[in-house]
């Protein structure tokens, strides 16, 4: 190993070529904002804000039938009065203890799932595929199966919203720890931590951005399932108001329901956003 | 005022179809060659989207139930009935859930019985507990969705489920060994027959052309329903064997359970309309009493009377 | 002439800590100065302040620095996902970039190595793949905070001479944070020492080029430096 | 500072002399194995292929009567059937033409959206809530809208299965954005790169492992929107074919559609997970 | 008494590129040995292979270490989402694990910055927490990769003497990569000199402590290690 000689050589000046005089350099701009500044939480507001005003101005000049779509202001009135009817109210509770019954008991198997399946060869083997396979079949088509096992009541409502919520959560969860840096692994062995730890300490932290991605998809989803889920064997809850409606054409109970949605939509986008960025408040990142 | 009769070349119309059939006994009865307009057909499955389509304008003219034509109406659209085709069996069968057995409507009193707002089955349902003597609150209306009905019923999630055909035969034929049974037949004579409506959005119908488009097309469709009856063999191959992909005996089955054709003056059918429009304001779904006489263009009577005899 | 870097006043503090303490300086074009310091003395930040990418973090002062400028981190910062060529020449707007980039990448000994993923190189490949992207650029400041941490003292040395010659060469003002006085003694013209936020001394270094250990002078600037960080008699 | 230098500059060491072929070695095993060793692509099949199975068992045992659900056997005869007639393959046709522009329009205008809203400050306060807003409400509530606008044609099916796609690929990718590290930015920054270049270099290739999860949820998500987008002006479709069995009660057919579904989900979601393989070759992750 | 370390034909290569090339060594318990080479040569290579982090490498021989090891990445690589102290704990089982750990943390001149982000460290700060995490485990086996590379000369000196401490009180066998000779020459009993995958030069170092540079013999095996490193004549 001593013939260190035979290396290449390489002079100075080859290195730093131009010799010629030193070329125009393209003329500096302004440097370019590469990260926005951050916009304040209720930022996100002012999208769907301009698009009600743009609707209600285009009720008031007439140019969208009130026939084919109710205004806002219509809306607020109806809202208004169904509220205090007190019967959207109970649209709503109906709705949501379904929604969040099975937002709750999807999300938490979701992620079980994610983690048996993205830490263990046996895991993902036997669940990968079915998750893929549940998530590529409608839950139009799932129904008549469901009311086969679970009956017509709650629980196969609950059961359904639990299994489109768990599917979001699944692969966002899975798709982060399998993305969790190898390097974090092999700091886990070299301090010999056992599965559980490594669990608590290094891939559930190491997926949550994922898992708070996947949490995002299941908020709504969990309120949408309902609209076909609330045709069965209910008479209560905001996809039953939202599917009468459509019978029989109630544009502006169509739009209270939008609106219902809407808000429910920004409301919970935006507690689990709150939540995640505490969660992940140690992280140095473009939109931290 | 009389209906305009010319149809000027380049007159065009688009119908609103369910599972083909509408556009398939057309064409395999050979009326749809004759036709004197371009008809083009939208085929859907379920009503909303038909109201919906009309709303748009993407419609001139549809075939749906006995419903429909209210839901338009309490939406606040035109869409007039201008033909009926109605039929001498019952629209549904009352199957009852295996195990249970009901001998009169009467009996339906305590039960759990399939219900779908916004559908024919609604009516039927309705009018069913009207002959009985009994109120909504006499039984338990479980709402579904049409699809569900033979599910549920065999799952014994209800205990009454107002079936269409192949579903109540195969029904009965399916689940007998678990001791599945319906309603007699007897019973259900007094309830709703089946009936179709072709209606036309009022749009079409002020325009004088697609106006006589419509005359015409209703002479057709007369003539294309009288032709399935004559030929029963050759619409259940045309229709449900070939194109729906069933077995022969499920189609023939289908094709018996809509019985003879008739095809009334409208002016004879506001009246039971009317006591439907009654049935479903009294279930409190529409907000207002519609008046039934609105849903008719009474114009057509006269081309009925003349091609119907 | 004006100074080619003039700091005035400069305050840093993060979360109510004060990191830089009200730092005053000015560096000549074409000058090259050491910075040497305690181990969290604000040498990092201050660097980061010159670069002008400490926006948000709380503190005053007016730094006022060419447009032209390269900096080294000091984590070597490739990014993960482009070859290391593609890391080199990375805004390198240049239309010879890329042959530009292989030369240089060949005089920090990686030759060969152009296709491969910085994931894949060891601790000093990488710092030496930063490096080539910093010389590359021959920029009119370079700011290096400790670009040779990671070498074998025979390639630090090679890699001392590649700086040097392209300082000779294109004379950039140089901001070099080092912790090897033997290093700051070597190349600069000027060196500091920090320490809790300020700059504590500024020695010019008259040393003849080249510099030797053996060298009269730098035994005893070694002494005095070491001295000023606190090592209480350099073993 | 003149000529300070005189060492030779070298070059790293070409051509290290072979000894024996290096072999792979297996994994030592004593300590917990905390990353999952390499499931080769097909062992995900596993999970399905048990459930087929099973349910053939219950179909031959008459635990699960054909009236209930056809067995996988019979439907493969149906399907086989269904394919050598050449209606399979024309409502799948029908379907894939439909579901596949709706995917390619809805990703790219995902993408787009989610730059646009994850790099800029007016984007993200213009786009961030619609496209919230626009999740939370149900597909079937858009449809009244959707066939006032763009009539029921094949634009309005495509547009809004465009819509429904979008939504997963735009939340990923805005999410894996704003979690690009800082100091991948602060380079861009000090290597003086423009937005193009920063778009392309850093932006893009640190969202991708996201944009890449919502593409796997946007591959299976447009199919399944047909299942309702189908119920309308159409005589072909996978959707419509599940539709027409349901009102006809043909288990076997449906269970066809069921299989459809699943191979399609299985295979897209294969192939989505081999390109991502493919162009996140450089990740050191435990999954990779 | 049977070795604590013993490799046996160590080869390990990456996509073709031999990185080990038959490696035999044996290091005893409580042996202190420095591994010194050119950047590449492979020594982060062999601490990986010595920890069995390397799986899914091609290679063979043998390898036999002790259970109880702790390693030093060459990165610090400190879980960014656990703070200070309790990346300095983690895996830790003991009863007394964080009071020890404020101590050790305390030891390494963090004391105040236990509940600080690792990313909001200085470079050194977070490779003294590594140190701080790998210290507090006690373990029979160190595996050190350039744990002082980021130090400044002051802070280092005070590490080497925990280290040192560490060492006269547990024992522990330590293999210390480093690229500073003179950190090798005033800690190790025995150096390795690396290159290209091989072990050129393996160096007992009889030197009495306390060592210092100025000491006899010092000077002449700095002289013989910058040789074996390739410098020139040691600048
Ligand atoms: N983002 C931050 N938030 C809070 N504290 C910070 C942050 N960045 C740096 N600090 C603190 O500021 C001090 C100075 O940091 P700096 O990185 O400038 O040190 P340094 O002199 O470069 O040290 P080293 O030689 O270890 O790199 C350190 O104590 C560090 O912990
Ligand atoms: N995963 C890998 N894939 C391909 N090549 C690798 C990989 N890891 C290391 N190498 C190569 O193996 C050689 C030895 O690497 P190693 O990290 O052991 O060097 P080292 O002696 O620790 O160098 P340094 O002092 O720069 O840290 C290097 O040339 C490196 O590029
Ligand atoms: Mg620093
Ligand atoms: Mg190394």
């Amino acid at each position: 190993m001593s013939d260190r000689a035979s290396y290449e050589l390489i002079s100075v000046a080859d290195v730093l070529l131009p010799i010629d005089p030193p070329q125009p350099r393209p003329a500096p701009r302004a440097a370019p904002v590469l990260a926005p500044r951050r916009l304040p939480a209720w930022g996100i507001l002012f999208g769907p804000l301009v698009l009600v005003l743009v609707w209600e101005a285009a009720s008031q000049t007439g140019l969208l039938s009130p026939r084919l779509l109710a205004a806002p202001s219509t809306a607020v009135t109806s809202g208004f009065a169904m509220l205090q009817a007190g019967t959207l109210q109970e649209h709503f509770l109906a709705s949501a203890q379904r929604a969040w019954l099975g937002l709750g008991i999807g999300v938490a198997i979701g992620l079980v799932l994610a983690l048996a399946s993205g830490l263990t060869r046996l895991g993902e083997a036997s669940i990968d595929g079915v998750v893929q396979v549940k998530r590529a079949i409608p839950t139009l088509a799932l129904i008549p199966l469901a009311i086969l096992w679970l009956g017509i009541g709650e629980v196969m409502k609950i059961a359904l919203i639990a299994t489109s919520v768990l599917v979001p959560v699944y692969i966002n969860t899975h798709a982060a720890l399998r993305g969790i840096d190898l390097r974090f692994v092999e700091l886990a062995r070299s301090v010999g931590l056992g599965r559980a730890e490594f669990l608590r300490r290094v891939a559930l932290p190491g997926a949550l951005p994922g898992f708070f991605t996947g949490l995002r998809l299941a908020v709504t989803a969990c309120w949408t399932a309902l609209v076909v889920l609330e045709q069965i064997n209910t008479t209560e809850g905001i996809g039953y108001l939202m599917n009468r409606a459509r019978d029989y054409g109630q544009t502006d109970v169509i739009v209270v329901g939008l609106a219902v949605y809407a808000v429910l939509g920004l409301a919970s986008d935006m507690a689990v956003r709150a939540l995640e960025r505490r969660a992940l408040s140690w992280r140095k990142a473009l939109g931290a | 005022a009389d209906l305009p009769r010319r149809v000027p070349p380049g007159t065009r119309l688009v119908a609103a179809d369910q599972n083909q059939a509408l556009q398939t006994m057309m064409q395999a009865s050979g009326e749809h060659g004759r036709l004197a307009a371009t008809v083009n057909y939208a085929n859907f499955l379920g009503g909303p989207a038909i109201l919906e389509a009309f709303r748009a304008g993407a419609l001139d003219l549809g075939i749906v139930g006995n419903t429909p034509p209210i839901q338009a109406h309490a939406a606040g659209e035109r869409i007039p009935i201008i033909a009926a085709r109605t039929s001498t069996e019952p629209d549904y069968k009352f199957a009852v859930r295996p195990g249970l057995t009901v001998a009169t409507l009467k009996d339906f009193a305590g039960k759990r019985i399939a219900y779908a707002e916004g559908t024919g089955r609604q009516p039927f349902v309705l009018r069913a507990l009207q002959l009985a003597g009994l109120t909504r609150r006499d039984v338990r209306l479980v709402p579904l969705r049409v699809s569900d009905f033979p599910d549920a019923v065999r799952g014994g999630q209800v205990d009454l489920a107002p079936l269409n055909e192949p579903h109540f035969s195969r029904y009965l034929a399916q689940w007998a060994d678990r001791g599945a049974s319906a309603l007699p037949a007897d019973q259900h004579a007094d309830l709703p027959r089946r009936l179709s409506y072709l209606y036309a959005s009022g749009r079409a119908l002020d325009d004088s052309a697609k106006a006589a488009a419509l005359r015409d097309f209703v002479i057709r469709w007369i003539a294309a329903s009288r032709w399935s009856k004559a030929r029963p063999e050759e619409w259940v191959q045309a229709y449900y064997v070939r194109l729906q992909n069933l077995r022969p005996e499920d189609g023939r089955a289908i094709e018996a359970s809509e019985g003879e054709y008739r095809f009334p003056a409208l002016s004879t059918l506001i009246a039971p309309h009317q006591s439907t429009i009654d049935l479903i304001h009294a279930a409190g779904d529409i907000p207002r009493r519609l008046d039934a006489r609105e849903e008719f263009d009474l114009r057509f009577d006269a081309v009925i009377a003349e091609h119907a005899a | 002439m004006s100074p080619a870097v003039r700091i005035e006043a400069l305050t840093r503090a993060f979360a109510g800590r004060v990191v830089l303490d009200g730092i005053d300086l000015a560096i000549q074009p074409g000058e090259f100065v050491a910075l040497i310091g305690r181990s969290g003395c604000g040498k990092s930040t201050l660097l980061r302040a010159i670069a002008g990418l400490d926006d948000g973090v709380a503190g005053g002062g007016t730094v006022e620095a060419p447009r032209s400028k390269a900096i080294l981190f000091q984590d070597s910062r490739l990014l993960p996902w482009e070859r290391v060529l593609s890391n080199v020449t990375l805004g390198l707007a240049a239309a010879d970039a890329e042959p530009r980039a292989r030369r240089v990448l060949a005089a920090v000994g990686l030759e060969g190595r152009e296709d491969a993923w910085p994931g894949t190189l060891s601790g000093g490949e990488q710092q030496r793949v930063a490096l080539a992207r910093a010389l590359v650029r021959e920029p009119a400041l370079l700011l290096a905070d400790e670009p040779f941490g990671a070498l074998d003292a025979l390639t630090r040395l090679r890699m001392h001479a590649l700086l040097a010659a392209l300082v000779a060469r294109h004379r950039p003002t140089v901001l070099l944070v080092t912790h090897d006085v033997d290093e700051a003694l070597t190349l600069a013209d000027r060196i500091l020492v920090m320490d809790q936020g300020r700059i504590t001394r500024d020695l010019p270094i008259a040393l003849p080029p080249p510099r030797r250990r053996s060298d009269a002078g730098f035994d005893a600037l070694r002494g005095l430096l070491l001295n000023a960080l606190g090592v209480p008699e350099h073993a």
